[in-house]
């Protein structure tokens, strides 16, 4: 059981949990119809995502990965964000050399009160990944 | 493993659109769970009860609930789950509500998302560790920066709650800026009058040590213990001699000095007692004006001074306090005048700010209550007040309201018409904005019984014409032009940040917003704490507020530090990083990301450097495991290899 | 003359130290091996010559801490101490750095290639040349043809930190701007090919991590999460993906840290181009950052630190 | 008598093509800058004028090799009832390995001890293995670092091989070693190769004066291994420019050793036996955080004494290094364990430094 054949790819999503986690339960209460084909995966802060979490979930099976965290200067932390977005700057300037298309990762921020940027931020992603369709297919384990 | 899973109907606002059933029929299936099941309201009392027997039941070792938000319930059912005797990070939730049922139609696609959801949330609590907090003494004195009328509300409360209060001001006297009204609204009540006395009160409880003149130079530590360096600045008076006579003052021959407390309305001298109610009432030198700091030469002070108190040499001072927790009250500021040019701010004596206004009118301002004109000391007969000078206006940055303009306005404009009854009075507003007990019916009384003129509608230019200020403007409720002859213009100048707001922010390890008023926990819920915990907020810091609710959230702050008191130990949250010493290689790169400084080095017996963690300290953000090239420091319940497990279960398979 | 300057150095500076790391010959005429010297009488074997690779900064960290050291550098070797320095991996107090103006060194392998891989015999090597003899008879090579990448752009001959400088300071003659022109041309492919490139350069890693352990910068060495479980980035696997995954690690592991020794290149036994993906992420570094690895002990790696506002970071539309 | 076969430079094609239809073939090909041995294709030209880069043992043990594959499964009426299916695969087809040299066929031998000839014997290895033909090239020259004779072997050894062939300049001189290899020498591309024996003999004895002798014999030399086996000076020395990477072990045509790891996904995953290394710190890592080799000469004189000492004390003396060289030729800093082993031979007790 994974994405649903056709209608879905695979999305990924790297959350903080005090801005871009409470943005997209702002959109939830608010009822802001999204595409289904993210998957929420909460972190405490930017700061905490690796880029190599972006990496490996593009490698291993995503066709697309979204990074979202606060503002920068609104960090719950005070400084993750900014750490987050040079890293984060430093891979999406990396993918497309090896041959991975920077289109399928996108880092940006919402706010918890930005109900509907997060809503226009899941769409328009949504909408990329399928213009670009499916990733490589992988090759099976082994030698 | 023995994982349950409760999948929550949320009455329809769930099973509406997603196949409840289905999904715990799928999560049946998932390696690991033992139980699903759901259920029509998990979190209502019998639910929560359904999730301690099952946990009896089965013998459950880990619990998943899919429901709302975990910022909604995560903390009601850890504590479920505790009861039922399983460590409260063996659970986790999966948020199939505001991710999935209230933002997808498609119930097929719904009921898919869900159980991924689920399984994501089943694989991740498959790698939680119990995790223990650990606790620590608190040093029960507490901090108040700022001696204005929320911080010194916030000092009392304390003292009087028993606890040791350090009270740092940065200038001469305490009062801040209510020191400065002449009346407040809507009672029309002697500012000082009643603020005079919780002055005294603060100066003279045996729990406050008050800092006049200093400024927080440095915080180190963490709830329950902080150090805090304090710089003393040198006022070149000792204060310790210093009896506030004022002889100083009247015979100081630079006179020219800019009057810090009244605005710079009128000149004042370099030796100064701020007003005669000050606290501590006691004279401060200003070098910038001082001829024996200018020209090197005077010191008729040091002459007259009975006292023998005046002391050119004094250097800053930087004294030490331990505290346990800290209320920030640093207050606010107005924007200059000089950033209003289309209303004649700064090119025109008799364009004056709001606040300058309250010192033409209170009785020990320069001019002893007489309203004169700046430029003339004229009596103005009429005069033009203009509201959001500056506030509501994205052009120059300050989309908000500045919040109490509306009734100082009002206020200033009623006493007015108490000084010179034959004055003409116009205020120029946007809305009248006066939501308070008391505020409407008060703007009300300006309008009708003291005959004030409200002109709804933007001022657009002010400019002189001979000994007159011409103000022009639209009504846009008779949708004409108009213009007034005006002998005194006042603009009720927009609220910023205080001067310094970001870098006093950053010696607190919080945050701000982008106009550097603080930022609360929560707008609605915790509205005097913030994500720092042991640093509380109190007044016009967070944001534009007026003396009421300055003063509440003083108590509120107060009360907040009182509870946090209430303990001898403090617990840690134990969801911080953790080092493996094994595996550390001591390249020092977490000490120099972390936003808290709460890394340390130590040294192995072996003589290996390795990273070691302040659990108390560490405020659990992860920068350093995501900077951590070898994941020798891991982020407790954020791991490398749980978040892993999340992106696995999604991936892979 | 240089090698005969470097061995009256070293003469002064071995009774001050542990051991001074140089070179001497390999167990073939076209192979220098790291020498250590800890004794007057190992002195006269060391060498120096197009032949002297290695790049043997590498071997500091794990030896400044309890052991005081001599190293011999090469400019581009010299720049790893300086990132050492930045991210205080080593007692700068038990370290003598022997630096030596480098007019650039040979790549074993195309020397190898460009005798076919006959069993040499002799290699004798003279001003800018190397003379190399097999069974097939004598071939003279300039140094530039048979030189590895890093020399053909190298902007620090002279090393950029040392306690001696061994012969005179040599200024390169090359555009900074052509360090990354092979990666502007990569970047001219097709995604698809450039997809297409790395998997078949990848496919030939076996996961020695010969690439890792040369690497100066690589600290974690015994501790590196390709290969442990906790945390369990990869798996022992040997397919496509895990191989990525464990060259993208070692990479961006070294974001704005690579000093360019091309280390990771010249010891590869599968002669997989492993420098030229990390050639593109300092590349970023140089524009986003304006930063260099190593150039000076003060810096701060740009991926350690932030400005409030990054001049040079937009926001990503959609 | 051994059957004889002569094989036309030009007819080495359609031989290989003959033998494809019934055999999966590997042959040494260049790939990139490294030589490889990759399916015979046609198409890809065949490397023989060197050793290949990495020795053909993956051929037989696989770097990565799924053992078996596991999925739990939950009965459809109680979930709680859980069920393992184990699915492996032993049917190996028959391959050739076309190309290796001498040494890289004693590799196998020297597998074999601990693989094949014990009451436990491995059954993917030895499945591989006896459905496996090794068609070995003699060296006409040597390459940088080899050193055969000083182990036993000879860049003509027939040993472990079931063909041997010769370039005797136009051609490829065959010799059937073994039946198996009988059974290919009989396909009709061949000639018969009788009057060609001598001068590939003539060519054996050219190349194997020209191998260079590090040590002599290997004789006590396990003796003196142990004895030093205390001496933390001697390997300190030894392993000082080591930087404890894989590529000899890896490279190595005799190094078996392995790592077994499980990988799970859901409910599905696999068994995985993996190359290890002994030169790496995880090799000997405990669960307990302990390890008893932390450092880089305790790990090098592992393989030093594995090979010269431990393996030969194990099994009647036979030396587990086939001198291929390849340890010496890729490593990054040119550790030589020929010259390692002299050192260790002509060590005299006498205090270092």
């Amino acid at each position: 059981m994974s994405v649903v054949a056709g209608k879905e790819l695979r999305i990924v999503g790297f959350l903080c949990n005090w801005c871009s986690y409470g943005g997209a339960d702002t959109a939830g209460v608010s009822r802001f119809k999204q595409p289904s084909d993210l998957r929420i995966i909460r972190v405490p802060c930017s700061g905490r995502v690796d880029p190599l979490f972006v990496v490996k979930a593009l490698l291993n099976g995503a066709d697309g990965v979204l990074v979202a965290g606060c503002h920068p200067n609104d960090c719950h932390y005070s400084e993750g964000n900014f750490y987050a977005r040079r890293r984060l700057e430093m891979l999406k300037k990396f993918l497309s050399y090896m041959g991975i298309d920077d289109k399928r990762f996108h880092y940006t921020w919402v706010s918890a009160s930005e109900g509907a940027r997060w809503q226009q931020v899941v769409t328009d992603f949504t909408k990329q990944i399928h213009a670009l369709g499916p990733l490589h297919q992988k090759e099976e384990a082994g030698d | 493993m023995r994982v349950g899973v409760f999948i929550c109907h949320c009455g329809n606002n769930i099973a509406g659109t997603v196949d409840v059933a289905k999904v715990a029929e799928e999560a049946r299936n998932m390696p690991g769970v033992q139980f699903a099941t759901d259920y029509m309201y998990t979190c209502s009392e019998p639910g929560q009860e359904e999730i301690k027997e099952a946990i009896q039941r089965e013998q459950l070792d880990r619990v998943v609930v899919a429901a709302c938000s975990p910022r909604m319930h995560e903390l009601t059912f850890r504590r479920t789950v505790e009861k039922a005797g399983l460590n409260r990070y063996f659970f986790e939730m999966a948020n199939i509500r505001e991710h999935v049922s209230w933002v997808g139609e498609d119930k097929d696609l719904n009921t898919n998302k869900a159980i991924e959801a689920v399984k994501l949330a089943v694989e991740k609590v498959k790698q939680n560790k119990p995790l223990f907090p650990s606790s620590f003494e608190v040093n029960k004195r507490v901090l108040v920066i700022g001696g204005g009328v929320a911080g010194m509300q916030a000092a009392i409360d304390c003292a009087e709650g028993g606890l040791q209060v350090v009270m740092v001001e940065k200038s001469p006297s305490i009062g801040g800026m209510m020191a400065r009204l002449d009346k407040t609204f809507p009672t029309v009540d002697c500012s000082i009058c009643i603020l005079g006395p919780k002055m005294v009160d603060v100066s003279q409880h045996d729990n406050i040590t008050l800092h006049a003149y200093s400024e927080v130079e440095e915080i180190k530590g963490y709830v329950g213990n902080y150090q805090v360096k304090i710089r003393k600045k040198a006022t070149y008076v000792d204060w310790t001699k210093c009896t506030g006579c004022g002889e100083c003052t009247e015979k100081c021959p630079s006179k020219d000095a800019y009057d810090h407390f009244n605005y710079g309305v009128a000149p004042t001298t370099a030796i100064t007692i701020p007003f005669p109610q000050a606290i501590p009432k006691k004279a401060t030198i200003d070098p910038t004006y001082c001829r024996q700091f200018v020209r090197g030469k005077c010191g008729v002070c040091a002459k007259i001074c009975p006292a023998d108190a005046i002391d050119y040499e004094m250097k800053d001072e930087i004294v030490t306090e331990e505290v346990g927790a800290i209320i920030t009250a640093s207050g606010y500021g107005l924007i200059d005048l000089d950033r209003l040019p289309e209303y004649g701010g700064g090119r025109y004596p008799d364009v004056v700010s709001g606040i300058q206004y309250e010192r033409l009118l209170n009785a020990s301002g320069p001019t002893e209550g007489h309203i004169l004109r700046p430029s003339d000391k004229e009596e103005p007969k009429t005069i033009v007040f203009v509201s959001c000078a500056g506030s509501r206006d994205k052009s120059i940055g300050i989309p908000y309201c500045s919040n109490f303009c509306c009734m100082y306005i009002a206020k200033e404009a009623i006493l007015t018409r108490d000084h010179i009854p034959d004055s003409k009075v116009y205020v120029f507003y946007m809305d009248i904005r006066s939501p308070g007990k008391g505020y409407d019916e008060f703007t009300r009384r300006a309008q009708e019984e003291y005959g004030v003129r409200y002109v709804r509608g933007r001022v657009a230019r002010v400019f002189p014409k001979g000994k007159k200020m011409i103000v022009k403007g639209v009504d846009t409720l008779l949708g004409t032009q108009i213009e007034v002859e005006a002998d005194l213009v006042v603009l009720a100048t927009a609220v910023t940040a205080a001067p310094g707001a970001p870098q006093l922010a950053e010696k607190l390890r919080i945050s701000y917003d982008q106009h550097a008023f603080y930022v609360e926990s929560h707008p609605k819920l915790r509205p005097v704490e913030t994500n720092t915990s042991g640093v509380f907020l109190a007044g016009c810091c967070q944001g534009p507020k007026d003396i009421p609710a300055s003063v509440g959230q003083g108590s509120a702050a107060a009360a907040k530090v009182l509870s946090l008191f209430s303990r001898d130990m403090l617990e840690s949250d134990p969801a911080v990083a953790n080092v493996n010493i094994n595996v550390c290689v001591g390249c020092r790169k977490c000490i120099n990301t972390c936003p808290y400084g709460a890394i340390e080095e130590e040294e192995l017996r072996d003589g290996r450097i390795v990273a070691k963690v302040l659990e108390t300290v560490c405020a659990g953000c992860g920068v350093c495991t995501s900077t951590c090239p070898c994941g020798a420091i891991q982020l407790q319940h954020f791991t490398d290899n749980q978040l892993l497990a999340e992106v696995n279960a999604l991936c892979l398979s | 003359m240089t090698q005969k300057k470097l061995k009256e150095v070293v003469q002064k500076v071995l009774p001050d130290v542990d051991m001074v790391i140089g070179y001497r010959q390999g167990f073939d005429p076209v192979h220098a091996t790291p020498f250590f010297v800890t004794r007057p009488e190992q002195i006269d074997e060391l060498i120096w010559n197009p032949l002297c690779v290695h790049n043997l900064a590498s071997y500091i960290p794990s030896l400044t801490t309890n052991k005081k050291v001599a190293v011999i550098v090469k400019g581009c070797d010299s720049r790893a101490i300086n990132q050492y320095l930045q991210e205080n991996l080593i007692n700068r107090e038990n370290l003598v750095v022997i630096g030596i103006p480098c007019s650039g060194v040979v790549s074993v392998s195309k020397v190898l290639k460009a005798v076919d891989h006959q069993i040499i015999e002799s290699v004798s090597c003279e001003n800018h040349a190397v003379t190399v003899k097999t069974s097939q008879g004598e071939k003279k090579l300039s140094v530039s043809d048979v030189s590895p990448d890093k020399c053909k752009t190298c902007l620090y001959p002279t090393p950029l930190v040392y306690d001696h400088l061994v012969g005179d300071p040599i200024t390169s003659d090359k555009e900074p701007e052509s360090v990354y022109d092979e990666v502007r041309s990569f970047e001219e492919k097709s995604l698809e090919d450039r997809f297409q490139f790395w998997k078949t350069e990848l496919d030939r890693c076996i996961r020695c991590y010969a690439c890792r352990n040369a690497c100066p910068m690589c600290i974690c060495q015994d501790r590196c999460i390709a290969e442990s479980r906790d945390p369990h980035w990869v798996t022992q696997k040997t397919n496509q993906t895990e191989k990525f995954m464990y060259h993208m690690i070692h990479a961006l592991h070294l974001a704005g840290r690579c000093v360019e020794c091309e280390e990771c290149t010249r010891v590869c036994p599968m002669e997989i181009p492993v420098a030229k993906i990390k050639k593109k992420i300092n590349m970023e570094m140089d524009q986003l950052f304006d930063y260099k690895a190593g150039l000076n002990a003060e810096d701060t790696p740009p991926m350690y630190t932030f400005k409030v506002d990054e001049e040079t970071i937009e926001e990503h539309e959609l | 008598m051994a059957k004889l076969g002569y094989l036309p430079k030009e007819k080495l094609t359609d031989f290989l093509e003959n033998l494809k239809k019934k055999y999966r073939i590997y042959v040494p090909c260049q790939d990139g800058d490294a030589v490889l041995f990759q399916p015979f294709d046609g198409e890809k030209p065949l490397c023989l004028d060197r050793p290949a880069t990495v020795s053909p043992k993956s051929v037989i043990f696989p770097q990565t090799d799924i053992l078996f594959s596991f999925d739990y499964r939950k009965s459809s009426e109680d979930p709680k009832q859980v069920s393992i299916e184990l699915t492996e695969n032993l049917d190996f087809p028959e391959t050739v390995i076309f190309g290796s040299r001498p040494c890289d066929a004693k590799g196998f031998l020297i597998y074999d001890r601990p693989y094949t000839q014990t009451d436990m014997p491995d059954i993917y290895y030895k499945g591989r293995r006896e459905k496996t033909t090794i068609i070995t090239l003699a060296c006409n020259y040597p390459s940088p670092g080899c050193f055969c004779t000083s182990v036993g072997g000879d860049p003509a050894d027939k040993e472990g091989s079931d063909i041997l062939m010769t370039d005797v300049g136009t051609g490829y001189f065959f010799e059937a070693v073994t039946a198996k290899g009988e059974e290919i020498v009989e396909d009709a591309v061949f000639e018969d190769g009788s009057s060609y024996q001598e001068k590939a003999q003539a060519a054996h004895k050219a190349v194997a004066d020209l191998v260079k002798k590090p040590f002599d014999s290997t004789e006590g030399l396990p003796e003196k291994l142990l004895s030093l086996f205390e001496n933390d000076a001697f390997w300190e020395a030894e392993a000082a420019k080591c930087i404890s990477c894989g590529a000899c072990t890896y490279l190595c045509p005799t190094c078996y050793c392995f790592n077994i790891t499980d990988e799970q996904a859901g409910s599905k995953g696999e068994r995985i036996r993996s190359w290890d290394a002994c030169m790496f710190y995880h090799f000997t890592l405990e669960a307990s955080g302990h390890n008893p080799r932390p450092l880089k000469q305790q790990r090098l004189k592992n393989r030093v004494g594995h090979k010269f000492s431990y393996y030969p004390k194990k099994y009647e003396g036979a030396i587990a290094c086939c001198g291929c060289g390849r340890c010496i030729r890729s490593c990054p800093v040119s550790v030589d364990i020929s010259e390692i082993v002299a050192h260790a031979q002509e060590y005299k007790d006498e205090p270092s430094k």
